[in-house]
């Protein structure tokens, strides 16, 4: 039997919750055992936002280690289109590639991986 | 058909922890194998043996260590989010220097990994969040 | 075939809506916890249209009251009937 | 100076979490102290709908408690109009008599109370 | 005259939408937490043509990397600031 | 004037406490006196004294902690949240003959009447949910 495809979807901004940095500390576990991918929908996106300035607040930018999941063998960074849109945004917004996919493609995603976990 | 249980939310405060009890009872009810009920987030608060919930509710952490006791299902602790959050077993509370322990001794500390793992080797992994 | 669970209030949250956007017919969607409320929210038919398979917990429905309120195009389940949805479908969205 | 008057505001369904139980034992308590209402906004008018059969959730009915309130001395017992509208109901499917305000009402009942606690 | 707080994303929330319909004018709204992203968000000028008065926590637009975001319609403000504004408006609504 | 702060966040898992903490720090810079931190829900979870975060993370309950001694302020936890969430001080423990307690000793067990006290005599009462 191949090897089972994770999918990771993260949902929430970062910093008003540990959610994201917990959910990208289990991609990077994942990433040792096996091919895994990363879709961020919703307020999700706002996890990878460039320039996060994390001082004031006393928070972590765990937004720096996204840019370690080349090195983890993580290349398939997803998001939505529509919701890049919705917040105005582009991809250069972002701090690292990420194929933006038309709602539609975001269902036949779901059915390329195996077990999806979502954040 | 081998499952595996993610729960992600705290007892009480999140339905999370009593929704994935019943489904776990259900799966073994239906002889179902349960490979690994795995706590993460505020999920790991569940084995917090401290709890003393009023008199008319559930316990929930006594609960799950009886579910584990009569079905013989292993219940796991993401290690990183229980330091994070204070549920330490004796070895970490040595290993930390703390003065005290409140994890349920019928709940492992163990890796991610685990995590991982469960979706691996599980037919199906559900997840309560 | 995706089984999807959505756990929380369409009235106070967007996963019935985010649901329908990305799934496809023959779906299956299982309401849950506070998610039972969908039961009684009006983009409910939504789900219908798409033709996925709509279900919600007995336990939950009943907790909240909804009891009365519960329309025909969704099918009312115990814990028993959910596992047996998740041996059916071989993969789970939480939303 | 007069007692001050606390307002009540509870915003979540019953048995999700335990916000709305936790919410009800604040007003209690704050009605052995002081003049205490309670105004039910969005899904927390689910709280005290009628009929919760919790046995098989095995959670605690605790919408009977709101029963009591009568006895604690808490009268002023408010809801939105439009929100029970939203949810097809009204003020016949709740277990207590509650005054159900149009929108416009809503914030000036906010002005009539030295205190508000959400929930 | 009332401080409303609202520390949730109007993207996944209605906190923002119902503040503007439970407030009146001279009132005045605190974004922090995820609030702060009702600064990128199309109803935020619901509050400002409802003639409140807008702020928002500095360190949280910072941490959230959306400090080349914000209208001007919105004050940007610090802690001490907030706590200032606490002085001024004598009660407190968190949505 | 009289400041009172209700936390009703967990750690981490919200961002209640982070924000709490600031605000109480500006309370007191700006000569305010702080009558009373109140600790409800899952806020209660900040007395945690076995939570162990990451080295380059702020420790939580350390940083109240300090506040407090800074401060004077009162640190206070509501008792039923507590007991449901097993946060114990030494007292309870004895008291429900558990195993541990993991309240940190600065923080104070006690009724939800110190909310409504709070709410009652202090100027203003600001929550943090």
């Amino acid at each position: 039997m191949a090897m089972k495809k994770f999918l990771f979807v993260q949902t929430q901004p970062p910093h008003g919750s540990i959610n994201g940095q917990e959910g990208l500390d289990a991609v990077l576990m994942g990433s040792a055992f096996t091919e895994c991918a990363v879709l961020f929908l919703d307020d999700g996106i706002y996890q990878i936002l460039s320039d996060q300035q994390t001082g004031p607040l006393n928070s972590k930018d765990y937004s720096v280690t996204y840019l370690a999941l080349a090195d983890y063998g993580v290349n398939n960074i997803y998001c939505c289109q529509t919701h890049l849109n919705e917040r105005s945004l582009s991809t250069k917004d972002l701090i690292l590639p990420v194929q933006a996919l038309p709602e539609a493609s975001i269902r036949r995603l779901f059915d390329e991986y195996d077990v999806i976990l979502s954040f | 058909m081998k499952f595996a249980i993610a729960v992600f939310g705290a007892p009480y405060s999140s339905q999370a922890s009593l929704s994935a009890l019943h489904f776990a009872q259900a799966v073994t009810l239906a002889k179902h194998e349960l490979y690994r009920v795995f706590f993460y987030h505020d999920g790991v608060l569940n084995g917090n043996n401290l709890m003393v919930p009023p008199q008319d509710e559930l316990n929930l952490q006594n609960a799950w260590v009886e579910f584990a006791a009569t079905s013989k299902s292993e219940l796991v602790v993401c290690i990183a989010s229980a330091l994070r959050r204070g549920m330490l077993n004796a070895e970490e509370t040595r290993r930390y220097e703390k003065t005290a322990s409140s994890l349920d001794p019928a709940f492992i500390i163990s890796g991610l990994g685990q995590l991982i793992d469960a979706g691996l080797q599980a037919d199906r992994l559900v997840t309560f969040n | 075939m995706l089984l999807h669970t959505i756990n929380q209030s369409p009235f106070s949250n967007f996963s019935l809506k985010s649901c329908e956007k990305f799934s496809a017919v023959g779906d299956a969607v299982v309401f849950l916890e506070n998610g039972v409320y969908a039961l009684v929210h009006p983009n409910l038919h939504l789900l219908i249209q798409a033709d996925l398979n709509v279900f919600a917990l007995q336990a939950d429905i009943l907790a909240r009251g909804l009891q009365h309120s519960c329309p025909d195009t969704v099918k009312i389940i115990s814990y028993p009937q959910f596992v047996e949805l998740c041996v059916q479908y071989p993969k789970q969205k939480a939303w």
